[in-house]
């Protein structure tokens, strides 16, 4: 078989009215399991909600912070949420930009995460605060005292940055879902068809339409990229720009852009797993994508492993005291455990995805994707606690573990994060119909020309035998529906 | 007009600490801490909790490391292979260092902390929304935070009516440290304003100096070469300003130093080293 | 009787009286000022006369948190006190402050006083009128009541001034002679040694002079003496011509131990046999100054380096040193503290030290003779634990029908051995005069809620004098905050005046004392104008200087006959019942500063703690924050360790100060109090007990916590927070210049 | 002047691009190719090359939304640092360019995507109404050819549709 019929990600030979059928079906009447999770998450938030109004009536010591650990596991999360918003759009608009065709039946979903994780990320700077409800002073309104926020503060550039990715991941998002919206509003009714009426801004699909669009999903693309890398790289300056050992640190912003593309790929792997069992989507996430994610993860993998030994190397080689100390307590002290399962689930696991078999074996992915994930969480979490457990001062030496308080917002952003995620396969097509419609009309193509070629070899060749004689070039057209 | 003063006075806004930094400071109030003399008593640091209403966080709070103590004395044990630690303790008054270029500054997102002409590090409570990141990017971790209101715990009546009126008491969320006494530095500037004479050495005391049982603490104002903690830091070779080579100390074995001064924050607390007499 | 300064009267008096030092606060427009005459632009706001909003006025007083009688000032506001500081005209504290004194105010508006006179009825306290309550008190003790005086006895802390001559009177008149003076911390021994040797029970130290100081278990910053007042004669001491050397030699690391030049744990109770030690091996160099009779010095010939070093633990080579140091630094001052005294052969070992003082010469040069108050009714009656053991006996032999108690609490200072609690069983009628619901209060029948120190008149004769002899004036800096508390001489006086006496002139507390100054001896008070101006003069500077009478010193050797405490192998170690600057006996355990203030040296808070040499908390399995239990022969307690290497291997410290069964919120139900395991043993030639006599075993008891301490790393880990340098580089550097 | 729209519906892009290159190449004299309109479920790549040079300008706008969002993020934050002088801070300048930079590449990105997207709206034509003529199955699977002629050449552009396999044709008056 040719290598274009091996590779290729789905079946080209898909009916479009199943594309259709297929994926506004997923969108409608929700399974048992559909509410099971629901209420789960709801349950979760739930407790997030609980625990939050509670310190946010008794302040933030409910958390268990204290004197050395003014920051802790919010933190932490706020940088996971955040790098594993990342896979979504930062892929989509990579793989948009250098026309990897298999990104296209899974991209919606993976940039829905971008904007729900970044949605949650969002949350933790604000529970955090201790005076949450001056939270606008963050922002640069002109105020008739002539204060402004202080311009200098990495936690100013994430306010800045945070809501500029926010809202551009958003458009990308829903610039992408325009044509699909056409699809829903031409073939559900009821509510559902104002609903994407109103949304699809009135598609046509006439040839101006996809002309401009084609150039705006392009544009944006070619902003999302490096707005992603700054937008990691501003949550990496909270750390780099500081004075403190083990986060002033050169390496930060690229080890955070790996981290967050490593986190997002992993997340990516274990949504993919859910998603193509729970709506049986094998159709459309075929195992040919999951490879191709796979073999993403592993590259991106094996990037941030070597950023992560580079900065161990740097710091051992730089004698910084204060540095090398922090690098040792990490890996023999108080955090050692957590330490080596980050190394384990980062740099070791990765190392499953080498294995074809296992790539192509579902439950295997989910359990690995979750200890990627699981591995990046505490990597966020040995970034952020040991410096402050262990800096320059060691009369404020301390090491926490964090209160319920802690844990249950933490637990709750899971919470919060699935909810949103799980209301919006139900609004909004996790699969790209237009896209995937798109894929198997190339695809179909390639195998043609493909063939046609493989034919005119063989006719070469037996023309070259039998004296000639061109055959009538073909116009193969579309088969269509 | 903003943009024609940001034309007019471009160079002068980029000028940075190295450069004598945009202040035009009027003090810059110091301290010279003699750790030979200072016995680690702790009366500072109870002055401290009675001047400034800090509050008491009680035992839980305290295990927690929520304690509020503004000037803490720390205390080290030398690292010895003997059986008994013969040259005693070492303690020290550690408290908030007023750095010139205090690394809590820059990365306060709201510009709730910020440095006044008088050199030191003011806090605005009011302007403070927790974000902790400048306790985070304190060296010294002498940065304070009310994580619970403590005012109804620590102070039950009457003991509240103690509550020193010239400053606030600090609710849940605000960020807090050492003024170097700043409402004593108001309340003198405003006598001397009113007598129509320039601020004096001796004028300003803080809570510490003045509890302090061995004078340990000098307080006073670098920019003023006649105080007391001018001749200190003179004497002792220490200068303003961030480190560099011109400045360091001709001789080592001067007693003056700055903690973390290889962080390059200019601290205002010159500590006087421990003498120990080794032939014993 | 009510106290009669109204309040105009009262407020005109605080007025005159105050330091003067007005303040505008910081929010107040500075134009507003007395100086020009605006004070009407707030007057509308203004609630009385001379309180003027945003105005602190300082008034001079005198601190009643211990005994070392320091001078104040306490910054007024808006009628309140708010801050205590020292007066700088006080030749105790020069104008500082210690912790207690700082926490003053802290016990003012503790919100565990006692607010109104309880009587006990059928077995609980309950409130009373004062009307009430001075009625039980006259038909207990009044002259119907036909009480024996005999049979009557009061129990006080260290005492002077006028309430001491009131108390003294109050008793006379009733024909008692059973005044018992009990303080825990105490130098009791120091004091009857110097008394014996040098003729004086409180020379004068003159640390200013010494070139090294030598204290033997003497913590002279802590709890040993006058505390502000010995740290700035120490900051003298290091800051001279040339610094001083402070050798220090106790069980566990005090304050003062811990900023030794050489910090040595001799075996707890032999700190004599060193002292004897390094007299014999200065004596047989011949580097005695003052000769020594020929009877000693065959004394001394036993305790050669062999046997010192054998029997003290210390090296030979440091104890030559150390002798060495006396002889070539010449002036030294010798010192013993609690751990040489409080042993039973503290005496012994406290006159073999001041043998050290009497050979170096050092009398005369750095031990001076102090000024005594002339009027010696009003000197400090200083106590110790002699008096406890007199009162537990009297309590035990049912010898009291009445008893007053007033600034001291027994029932928590005495062990449980002697058990007092109990005895006072014996007493049909207890009197307690105290602001705080302590243990001693909470046992009596009769409570009567006295003033604090901010509120009240008094006057205090420090028993340690070190320039002339002074009487700290303590007035009021405030109306007191509870309308049912009364002057404790206020309710002395009325007690008085319940037999119709010479005291039945005054009509208060107050105007006994200003008579009674103002009519005093013009060697006292020095008269500067009228009754008037003198009085204000006294106000204003909240001190009396006299000159005092000082006799000279007259040093005399005495026998010293030394012997070391046996070892006892079922109770291998010794307790140490350590004491700080701050908590102190444990009367500041109900203080919120206190109690949050660290250890000078464990930096624990808010608890107990047992203090361990590492070397013996790996031999009983135990790290810090395990749970260990200390038994004694007469009871054990169980706490948690804190492990460090400034103590003595066989030694553990359980400081003292917690563990009140009552005292308020702040203390009750905290920690552990390791008076209560001591055994009765006493100091054998001054019948003190000797509290660090008692031998303990202690056992894991495999539980473990977490010690609630300040600090998270006990070292430095190479950062350079401490540096310190020798003293020759310091000298050259900085001497020398 | 074109008064008739039509609408023709079809199986695959090869019917609909023959009407086009037929529509080309007989000159209808009511037909101009800027009066055809292609609709389709995806987006084929050689629409424009059949239907010629319809030129897109929305980079333009994007640049200089760009240029924009750079050159107001300076001016802003230079005039915000420079109006707030309390803010002298950890002995850093007034005017720190270095955090500006980071700030005016977020301005920059932000006002970029902002302009893209609103220039998007506009000139693709969305949200306006633009004739009635439509057909579900556009959105499944055929394409939509949609062209504007006069009466005279009505016929000759139906009888195109159904030689090209028409499935449905539509008609509406202008």
């Amino acid at each position: 078989m040719s290598q274009v019929i091996q590779d290729k990600v789905i079946d080209e030979k898909l009916e479009w009215s199943r594309i259709n059928a297929d994926v506004i079906a997923s969108m409608q009447s929700p399974r048992r399991a559909y509410w099971v999770a629901l209420a789960v998450c709801i349950a979760m938030l739930f407790c997030a909600v609980a625990a939050e109004i509670y310190q946010y009536k008794y302040g933030m010591g409910s958390a268990g912070l204290n004197n050395p650990h003014m920051w802790d596991m919010y933190i932490a999360t706020f940088v996971f949420w955040i790098g594993m918003s990342h896979a979504g759009t930062l892929l989509s608009a990579i793989l948009h930009i250098i026309h990897a065709q298999w990104r296209k039946p899974i991209y919606r979903f993976a940039e829905a995460m971008t904007t729900f994780s970044l949605m949650t990320a969002g949350i933790f700077p604000m529970i955090h605060l201790g005076r949450v409800w001056n939270l606008y002073w963050v922002l640069p309104y002109v105020s008739d005292r002539g204060i402004w926020p202080n311009f200098r503060s990495p936690l100013v550039w994430d306010a800045f940055a945070i809501s500029t990715y926010l809202s551009s991941s958003a458009l990308f998002l829903f610039i992408g879902m325009i044509p699909d919206m056409a699809i829903l509003r031409d073939h559900t009714t009821g509510w559902r068809k104002k609903f994407y009426g109103i949304l699809c801004l009135g598609w046509r699909g006439d040839d101006r339409q996809w002309r401009n669009f084609r150039r705006t999903y392009m544009l944006l693309a070619c902003f999302l990229i490096p707005l992603a890398i700054s937008v990691h790289s501003i949550v990496s300056s909270d750390f780099a720009m500081s004075i403190m050992p083990g986060w002033h640190i050169t390496t930060f912003p690229p080890y955070f852009v790996a981290g967050a593309l490593y986190s997002g790929c992993a997340a990516i792997m274990t949504l993919f797993v859910a998603l193509r069992y729970f709506f049986r989507m094998e159709e459309y996430m075929t195992l040919n994508i999951m490879e191709k994610t796979c073999k993403l993860t592993f590259a991106i993998a094996m990037v941030w492993t070597y950023l992560n030994l580079i900065e161990f190397a740097a710091t051992w080689y730089g004698h910084n005291i204060y540095d090398k100390e922090l690098l040792i307590d990490k890996a023999t002290g108080p955090y050692a455990a957590v330490f080596w399962t980050m190394i384990f689930c980062g740099m070791v696991v990765p190392f499953t995805l080498c294995f074809q078999k296992l790539r192509r074996h579902m439950p295997s992915m989910l359990v690995v994707s979750i200890l990627l994930n699981l591995g990046m969480y505490v990597e966020r979490w040995m970034i952020v606690a040991p410096t402050l457990a262990m800096s320059h001062q060691p009369h404020q030496w301390d090491v926490l573990w964090g209160t319920v308080i802690q844990w249950a917002i933490v637990f709750g952003s899971f919470g919060w994060f699935g909810l949103l995620f799980l209301i919006f396969v139900k609004l909004f097509p996790c699969v790209s119909m237009y896209e995937v419609k798109e894929l198997c009309f190339h695809l179909k193509h390639e195998i043609e020309e493909e063939e046609h070629e493989k034919q005119h070899a063989a006719k070469a060749k037996a023309g070259a035998t039998a004296g000639g004689g061109a055959s009538p070039a073909g116009n193969p057209g579309l088969e269509g529906a | 007009m903003s943009l024609k003063n940001i034309l007019e006075n471009f160079s002068y806004y980029r000028r940075d600490a190295e450069a004598g930094g945009h202040h035009e400071y009027e003090h810059r109030f110091a301290m010279a801490i003699d750790l030979d003399i200072c016995t680690g008593c702790n009366a500072c640091s109870t002055a401290c909790y009675a001047e400034n209403n800090l509050p008491v966080v009680g035992k839980e709070r305290f295990e927690a490391g929520q304690a509020m103590h503004w000037l803490r004395v720390e205390r080290y044990w030398d690292e010895i292979e003997g059986d008994y630690p013969e040259q005693g303790a070492k303690m020290i008054p550690m408290m908030c260092q007023q750095c010139g270029a205090a690394t809590c500054e820059p990365v306060c997102p709201v510009a709730a902390t910020y440095h006044t002409p008088d050199g030191l590090n003011a806090q605005v409570y009011n302007r403070c929304i927790g974000s902790r990141y400048c306790s985070n990017n304190c060296p010294f971790r002498v940065r304070y935070f009310n994580f619970w209101s403590y005012y109804e715990d620590s102070w039950p009546e009457p003991l509240r009516m103690q509550l020193n009126p010239d400053l606030s008491v600090r609710d849940k969320g605000v960020m807090e440290k050492c003024t170097f006494c700043i409402q004593r530095i108001r309340n003198a500037k405003d006598k001397s304003q009113r007598e129509e004479r320039p601020l004096v050495d001796g004028d300003i005391i803080t809570a510490c100096a003045q509890a302090c049982p061995t004078d340990a603490i000098v307080f006073g104002d670098t920019m003023d070469p006649e105080s007391r903690v001018s001749k200190a830091w003179a004497k002792h070779q220490i200068h303003r300003g961030p480190v560099t080579a011109k400045k360091q100390k001709a001789d080592e074995e001067i007693r003056g130093y700055r903690v973390f001064d290889e962080l390059n924050v200019d601290p205002s607390v010159m500590y006087l080293e421990r003498v120990r007499d080794t032939e014993v | 009787m009510s106290v009669k300064v109204n309040r105009r009267k009262f407020l005109k008096m605080l007025g005159w009286g105050g330091a003067g030092t007005a303040l505008a606060g910081c929010d107040m427009p500075t134009t507003v000022t007395l100086e020009e005459g605006k004070e009407e632009v707030v007057s509308y706001l203004m609630p009385e006369e001379y309180v003027i909003p945003g105005i602190g006025v300082w008034y001079a007083s005198t601190c009643t948190q211990c005994e070392a009688g320091c001078g104040l000032h306490g910054r007024v506001r808006e009628g309140r006190v708010l801050k205590l500081e020292g007066s700088p005209d006080s030749p105790i504290n020069h104008g500082n402050t210690c912790m207690m004194g700082q926490s003053g105010v802290q016990s003012h508006y503790n919100p565990d006083r006692i607010t109104a006179p309880m009587m006990r009825k059928g077995g609980n306290l309950q409130a009373i009128s004062w009307e009430d309550a001075m009625a039980e008190l006259s038909k207990r003790v009044g002259p119907s009541s036909g009480v024996d005086g005999k049979r009557v006895g009061m129990v006080t802390g260290t005492i002077s001034g006028h309430q001491s001559v009131l108390v003294s009177e109050l008793l006379g008149q009733l024909g008692s002679k059973n005044h018992y003076v009990h303080e825990q911390i105490n130098t009791s021994v120091w004091r009857t040694v110097c008394r014996d040797m040098l003729g004086d029970e409180t020379p004068k130290l003159n640390f200013d002079k010494a070139r090294v100081v030598l204290s033997f278990g003497a913590d002279f910053m802590g709890v040993w003496g006058s505390p502000v007042h010995n740290m700035g004669e120490y900051a003298k001491f290091r800051k001279g011509a040339e610094r001083g050397t402070l050798v220090q030699i106790e069980p566990k690391m005090t304050m003062t131990g811990a900023n030794a030049d050489l910090w040595l744990p001799a075996n707890p109770g032999t700190e004599g046999a060193l002292a004897l030690g390094i007299a014999n091996f200065i004596i047989d160099r011949g580097w005695n100054l003052v000769d020594v009779p020929a009877r000693i010095r065959g004394t001394l010939k036993q305790y050669d380096l062999v046997t010192v070093e054998k029997v003290t633990g210390i090296e030979a080579e440091k104890i030559k040193r150390i002798a060495s140091l006396l002889s070539e630094r010449s002036p030294s001052l010798v010192l013993a503290g609690a751990s040489v005294e409080n042993q039973e052969n503290g005496y012994d070992s406290v006159a073999a030290i001041m043998l050290l003082n009497l050979i170096m010469g050092n009398v005369g040069n750095t031990i001076g003779a102090t000024a005594k108050f002339a009027e010696a009714s009003m000197q400090a009656k200083q106590g110790g634990t002699k008096d406890l053991l007199l009162l537990a006996k009297a309590l035990s032999d049912k010898k009291l029908d009445v008893l007053l108690t007033y600034n001291t609490n027994p029932v928590f200072t005495a062990p449980d051995v002697l058990q007092v609690q109990a005895g006072l069983a014996n007493v049909g009628f207890k009197v307690a005069f105290s602001m705080f619901p302590d243990e001693t209060t909470l046992s009596a029948d009769l409570v009567l809620p006295i003033h604090s120190g901010m509120e009240d008149w008094g006057t205090h004769v420090a028993a340690y004098q070190p320039e002339g002899a002074v009487m700290g004036f303590q007035q009021p800096l405030m109306e007191p905050i509870h309308k049912d508390t009364r002057g404790f001489g206020d309710i002395m006086l009325s007690l008085l005046k319940l037999r119709g006496s010479d005291f039945a002139k005054f009509d208060d507390y107050y105007s006994y004392i200003q008579t009674s100054l103002l009519n005093m001896p013009s060697s006292i008070v020095t008269s500067t104008g009228s009754k008037e101006e003198t009085w204000n003069g006294i106000l204003q500077n909240g001190i009396v200087k006299t000159k005092g009478t000082t006799t000279p010193l007259v040093p005399k050797l005495v026998d010293v006959r030394y012997k070391p405490a046996a070892n006892n192998s079922e109770y291998p170690m010794h307790l140490v019942p350590s004491a700080r600057l701050g908590m102190w006996d444990g009367r500041h355990a109900n203080i919120p500063w206190i109690q949050e203030a660290p250890d000078q040296i464990a930096k624990v808070v808010w608890g107990s703690w047992a203090e361990l040499h590492p070397k013996k908390a790996a031999e009983l399995g135990v790290k810090n924050g395990d749970y260990v239990r200390v038994t004694s022969a007469s009871g054990s307690v169980e706490t948690q360790v804190y492990v460090h290497k400034g103590i003595h291997p066989d030694a553990i410290a359980v400081p003292v100060g917690q563990g009140h069964e009552e005292y308020g919120r702040y203390a009750k139900g905290r920690g552990v109090n390791p008076l209560k395991i001591l055994n009765p043993i006493m100091e054998k030639r001054t019948g003190e007990l000797a509290t660090y006599a008692t031998r303990v075993k202690v056992t894991s008891v495999h539980k473990t916590g977490r010690l609630v301490k300040m600090g998270g790393s006990e070292v430095q880990v190479g950062r350079k927070f401490v540096r310190t340098i020798s003293s020759s580089v310091f000298q050259r550097t900085e001497k020398e210049v | 002047m074109s008064n008739h729209r039509l609408l023709a519906m079809f199986k695959d892009f090869d019917d609909a691009f023959e009407v086009v290159d037929k529509i080309k190449g007989k000159a209808l004299s009511s037909v101009e190719i800027d009066d055809v309109t292609m609709m389709s479920p995806i987006e084929h790549p050689d629409i424009d090359e059949k239907l010629g040079d319809r030129p897109s300008n929305i980079a333009y706008f994007t640049l200089m939304g760009a240029i924009f969002g750079v050159t107001f993020g300076f001016f802003f934050l230079a005039a915000a640092q420079a109006s707030f002088l309390v803010q002298p801070q950890g002995g850093k300048p007034v005017i720190a360019l270095p955090t500006n930079f980071v700030l005016m590449y977020e301005m920059l990105i932000f006002f970029a995507v902002w302009t893209t997207v609103i220039t998007f709206l506009g000139m693709s034509g969305l949200l306006s109404r633009r004739g009635t003529l439509y057909s579900e199955k556009l959105t499944v699977d055929e394409i939509g050819l949609v062209v504007e002629v006069s009466d005279g050449d009505l016929e000759s552009v139906k009888s195109f549709f159904k030689e090209n396999r028409a499935l449905e044709i539509r008609e509406e008056k202008v």
